[in-house]
């Protein structure tokens, strides 16, 4: 089949199973997250995950055989470019999928794949991330959650802290300490059933409200020994590469756009001028400089995923992470201004949503610069990494 | 500037700060905030009769002690330290303000009651759209009122409002004093981002005697800007106790947390940046000390200097708040700690009585030169 | 964005830095730039008989290879890394752009001998007080110029010059060529801040031959805000140049430095700060790539793709150029390391072609919206 | 004599002796800095500085008996007031009143003092400071020009940098190392005749153009036993002392105050609004900006004065240095950029005298944040003394 063909297939099967109500903006509520309990306020977000996983177009490029699309590159893109030119919505948002998947890919077992994969794929099972603890946050080498060896299992006893959705996922990947003599050496990369007893957790109030973390508690967990990943004690290696694909990840996600948004409400509130300008010339000249700074920023992904996809180190996807967080604080300091008195309500009558909504969306940017690895341990990394300089903290 | 506190002056701030650090803890503070009605009325009395507090910055002649915008800093920068949400603002500091410079017995009458804690006064001059909408027409009996007022904070608390209005056939503004519970004043609260509360005001056919009117009809414009530049000189007051409080928490933080097999105190950038913060704390202090000072001089002096303080510390507290919660890290983002509420506060005076922008275009009007 | 160099683009500049590298060592340049005329004739011609330089980015007609914008910004780039003071970017881009794009034989002929390095033109455009007051006069013999221009840089070094003026009885921009020797024409030459050499022009009854005018009288507006378009993108390549040799000086100077004991590289916030400027550098660079795979596109997108990137440059010059200087400590202030002239390059290219506010004013007039 | 009685004794002294001529601003070129190559273009400036040093006015409150004015701090006051009130120049500018002064009247001998006060008193010698080296800048204890003993005289070798004014100065007070086995410990402070063979000075071009600084050589250079200061090795006290001294100095010095300045060139560059303000609002926004932090800066030197006159320890004087520091860059960036194409010139015509003059002190003023303690070392310290962190570097 070449190409063209595929394409004019895609087309028509695109014709018949996207449904209309997915080529429109996504409200929080309606992201198709899947999971055991997984919710579909409209129906036709399940239809096109199912339709969509039937294919394994949810996982393009995984194998067939663990229920992936099998597609190359160039098919995988032209997919890609063909639903973006609809507007549709991604039929399936997953942390099995952008981060266990790769790694199971790479270093699980056949038996792994087999068993994990094709879940992952039809949304059948939702995974979550359990990393940091409330000692081991920057340096997270420096994790205490134990599994120790029980003969027929690993029984696991800690606490792993911001494990985003733990309360809706049916599993969690987890980095535990294997060996208490060694730092990295000591820690090995576990799967764990969230139904096992012995967990439990507890949601994470911020200072935005709510919030999809979580305090997740293990207490003599029983964990089958075949679902370790990887070596014993080779667990860092899998942490560093995962820590990366979130770094990208959080960098390109919520990541601005809204310029237009702002550039209207200060209008309303500032009015215009002559020429139908925002009348602050302050103000919309801070506003050009925020879109300016946006779009050098987003300009710097392209180049390295440019790099990236050409298979060269980039130098500049280390700028990304730091960069994207700083455009975004930016942009939500602009948008708290242009509400002016709105900006002050918490909830409520006589405030509009939108704008408490907004107001909350600024509280939580103040996390960008923290959360996926500080701004300041990036600066360490991208000064060892990048420019060669020594090695201190 | 020449500048000593006095004895007295020593010993009211250290009352207070004794009591507020053993009467208003942090956890039981929370409480309150989040329950109804989201203050504390018996320690308001409390602070009139214990500390003398409510009077402390008002005139002898109306039951107070004759001190003026030095001990309203002193108050405001130790509610700051403890996050107090009671109404000293509100109602010492701009109603009181604003009463003590109008003639008549009316309002010399409601001054003492403010002092000794049996009135809450809360102004509200702000209204959704900028301006001064709100209308009053003379009646028979005395005035009528229609209009609404925008986040009038602490107005929930209320006995009386002080509303800004326009008198028909005038172009100033003038003042109404309305009680509470007048016929045809109606209220939508709701709380603020900084866990106060606030309300909406509605005035629709909302009746008032003769002597509600402060002063004369159209000529309050002076006192109402005058009252603003106070309140702007308090919260900047208010700022200094929040961004010490921010500071001295980072700094524990900092020692106390361990990464790496040190506490991160000792990472240079990490001591750096509560430098930073430092300075920018000990700006704003010089800038609203001033500014305090400068309240009873001339009209563009006083602007001046509150301009200057209002854009320091605006950007002080920006600055700190934001590397407060950066400092602690993920627990810097989660609503356990008292600095997320600090936080919120800090961000809240940055917009109150003006933020940069304002005050920097009302400065670059005035186009004072440094001298 | 689509952007890979193609061989010949590869072999340019990798040609061009070996030649530089060799040819154009700093102490040598420091005493040219001291001395007359300030510049390096014979090197010129070398540009463009062993490197074919000059017609990189010339239309094959007029003996170029036909290159474009891309040729220009790794030209000004690598002209950056090595400071040339040769007046690539005045002839080479800014006139032979103007040149190209104007018709007649006269053009095509002028612009050849820039390719083969006979003819250095130089445009100039400004004037002491902005907008276009120099005047020109249709005479019986063509035209007839009066008035002045400011800061034509490389002029002292032209033999011809492209001088803007109003014709009689339009309102348009028009664009005239000036040979040097014009009578009627006089310059005052003069150093300036970053060791270029530049001069104001007074034309007083300067008689030009009809071919003079390039174009249609009162039409080159368009041709002017193109040419300035370009002129701010080739600084903005150049200026990566200058950027990446303050940095990788002063990662070299804070490795050898050693201060307490070590190299003071060591120091967190040290290594902080070089990051920082990384950073910046890495937004110029996607910025400045950008604008130039821009400067075909139609006016608007050309205009928010220029000046985009001249300021994310500017921005980026004033905080690499000054930690350059601070991290170097007061060595850093002395005039005895290249350090110093590429700091006083970076300051002015921040200013040259419309500096930080002037580009943001523009794209806030074009209000474009990141999609 | 009651202060009543001085103030008018003083005012009337001053009617007969302050020279008109000298009430006004002082031209760089008419700085009184006295010293044998003394140089008084105005006379008058030569005969108030005479009539000044004559009363010991030139330094009121040191003892009479070193020359001094041996006035009580009431009535130096007085005559600071009564100084200012007219608008006199400073009769005598000087290091060594200063700096050496204070440290000869603390830790000189008496002979030391009887020598070398009075000649300060009255401008005869002129000083300058030998204090960082090429290799000890920040780190100024690894100090290596060292002072040998030779029997009945010390033979001093080393190099100095950064010694203002070295090539007009009669004597040199140097930190010289005397013990090379202790760091801190092994350093002394000692006074060099400049007159003495073996020393040379180079003058410092800097990018602003030609300085006062000199690069000072001593080679096998002999140096009286008797010009050591303090106890042997016990230099470090003094330099540290004398350090904090010059941190205020050039805090105060050359700091702001042209915005008039910077606003006369705003209005002509960019014309003025109906209201007469500057047409540019965000310049005229951002010379607020720049005047507010002056402001701020200027007030917290007063309150940190205040402090200090009391006797207090001021953690604000910490704070001095730097904000002063960045107050002046801000101001020189704002300077620069209302002198528009003026700006751009090196030297000659067509420029204006007082451009070029502007633009040196710009890349001048980039000097700020490192002489006299980078700010970085100045973070370090109030790092370290104010907040009381755990020392690093």
């Amino acid at each position: 089949m070449s190409d063209e063909v595929f394409t004019r297939d895609l087309c028509s099967w695109l014709d018949a199973n996207l449904p209309a109500s997915l080529c429109t903006a996504m409200p929080e509520d309606e992201i198709p997250w899947g999971g055991s309990r997984g919710r579909f306020p409209n129906p036709d977000t399940r239809r096109w995950m199912d339709a969509m996983a039937a294919r394994g177009w949810t996982a393009p490029t995984w194998p067939r055989m663990y229920g992936g699309g099998g597609l190359d590159a160039t098919r995988a893109a032209i997919l890609q470019q063909e639903l973006r030119r609809r507007g549709a919505r991604p039929a399936l948002f997953s942390f099995g999928l952008w981060m266990l998947g790769p790694v199971l890919l790479e270093y699980g077992s056949e038996a792994q794949k087999q068993r994990f994969l094709p879940p992952i794929v039809r949304g059948e099972a939702r995974w979550c991330q359990g990393y940091s603890e409330p000692d081991a946050g920057s340096d997270l080498a420096s994790l205490r959650t134990k599994a120790v060896d029980a003969g027929d299992h690993w029984r696991v006893d800690g606490r792993k802290i911001w494990t985003s959705y733990a309360d809706e996922a049916d599993w969690i990947f987890c980095l535990v300490r294997t060996d208490t003599g060694r730092k990295h050496g000591g820690i090995s990369f576990l799967l764990i059933d969230m139904k096992s007893p012995g967990i439990s957790t507890r949601p994470i109030r911020l200072i935005s409200g709510s919030s999809p973390f979580c305090e997740t508690f293990f207490d003599d967990v029983a964990v089958p020994k075949e679902h370790l990943v990887g070596p014993l004690n080779g667990g860092w290696e899998i942490a560093r590469k995962l820590l990366q694909y979130e770094r990208q990840n959080v960098a390109a996600a919520g990541f601005g756009g809204e310029l237009k948004r702002i550039e209207a409400r200060a209008r309303q509130l500032f009015g215009i001028d002559a020429q139908g300008r925002i009348a602050d010339a302050a103000l919309r000249e801070r506003i050009a400089h925020a879109d300016m700074y946006e779009y050098a920023t987003r300009l710097t992904m392209q180049r390295a995923q440019r790099e990236v996809d050409a298979g060269q180190a980039s130098s500049a996807s280390s700028v990304v992470k730091y960069a994207a967080a700083h455009a975004n604080q930016q942009h939500y300091e602009l948008m708290i201004e242009t509400l002016g008195y709105e900006g002050l309500g918490w909830q409520g009558a006589p405030y509009e949503t939108e704008s408490l909504e907004q107001t909350r969306k600024w509280l939580r940017s103040k996390g960008n610069s923290i959360e996926g690895g500080t701004s300041e341990i990036n600066l360490n990394v991208i000064a060892r990494r990048v420019l060669g300089l020594p090695g201190g903290a | 500037m020449n500048f000593e506190l006095d004895m007295a002056q020593c010993l009211l701030r250290d009352n207070l700060d004794n009591f507020l650090a053993r009467q208003y803890r942090f956890e039981a503070r929370r409480q309150i905030v989040l329950g109804e009605p989201g203050w504390q009325p018996t320690l308001w009395r409390r602070f009139a009769d214990e500390l003398g507090l409510l009077g402390a910055g008002l005139p002898e002649q109306a039951g107070g002690s004759g001190g003026g915008a030095i001990e309203h800093m002193l108050v405001m920068e130790a509610f700051g330290k403890a996050l107090v949400v009671e109404p000293y603002l509100e109602c010492c500091v701009l109603a009181a303000g604003v009463l003590a410079r109008s003639p008549g017995d009316a309002a010399t009458a409601l001054l003492a009651r403010i002092a000794e804690g049996s009135a809450i006064v809360v102004p509200a001059w702000s209204e959704p759209v900028g301006g001064v909408a709100t209308q009053a027409r003379r009646t028979p009996d005395g005035w009528q009122l229609d209009g609404r007022k925008a986040v009038a904070v602490a107005a929930p608390w209320a006995t009386h409002l002080i509303v800004s209005a326009q008198v028909e056939g005038t172009t100033g503004t003038s003042l109404f004093v309305v009680p509470r519970q007048a016929q045809g004043l109606a209220l939508q609260s709701y709380p603020t981002i900084d866990g106060r509360r606030a309300a909406d005001l509605e005035c629709a056919g909302l009746a008032l005697t003769a002597e509600a009117l402060l002063g004369t009809a159209g000529a309050s414009q002076a006192l109402l800007e005058q009252m603003l530049d106070e309140g702007a000189a308090a919260v900047c007051a208010e700022a200094l106790g929040v961004m010490a409080r921010l500071h001295a928490d980072t700094l524990a933080y900092v020692c106390e947390r361990r990464q790496f097999g040190q506490a991160i105190a000792g990472f240079q950038v990490i001591q750096h940046r509560l430098v930073a913060m430092h300075l920018k704390i000990e700006l704003a202090r010089a800038a609203t000390v001033f500014a305090s000072l400068s309240l009873s001089k001339t009209a563009r002096e006083r602007a001046l200097a509150v301009s200057t303080a209002k854009v320091t510390v605006a950007e002080a507290c920006r600055f700190v708040a934001q590397n407060a919660v950066q400092l602690h890290g993920g627990m810097g983002m989660t609503d356990e700690l008292p600095l997320g509420s600090y936080f919120k506060r800090a961000t809240a005076i940055e917009r109150e009585f003006g933020d940069v922008d304002h005050h920097l275009r009302r400065h670059a009007r005035l186009e004072r030169v440094a001298a």
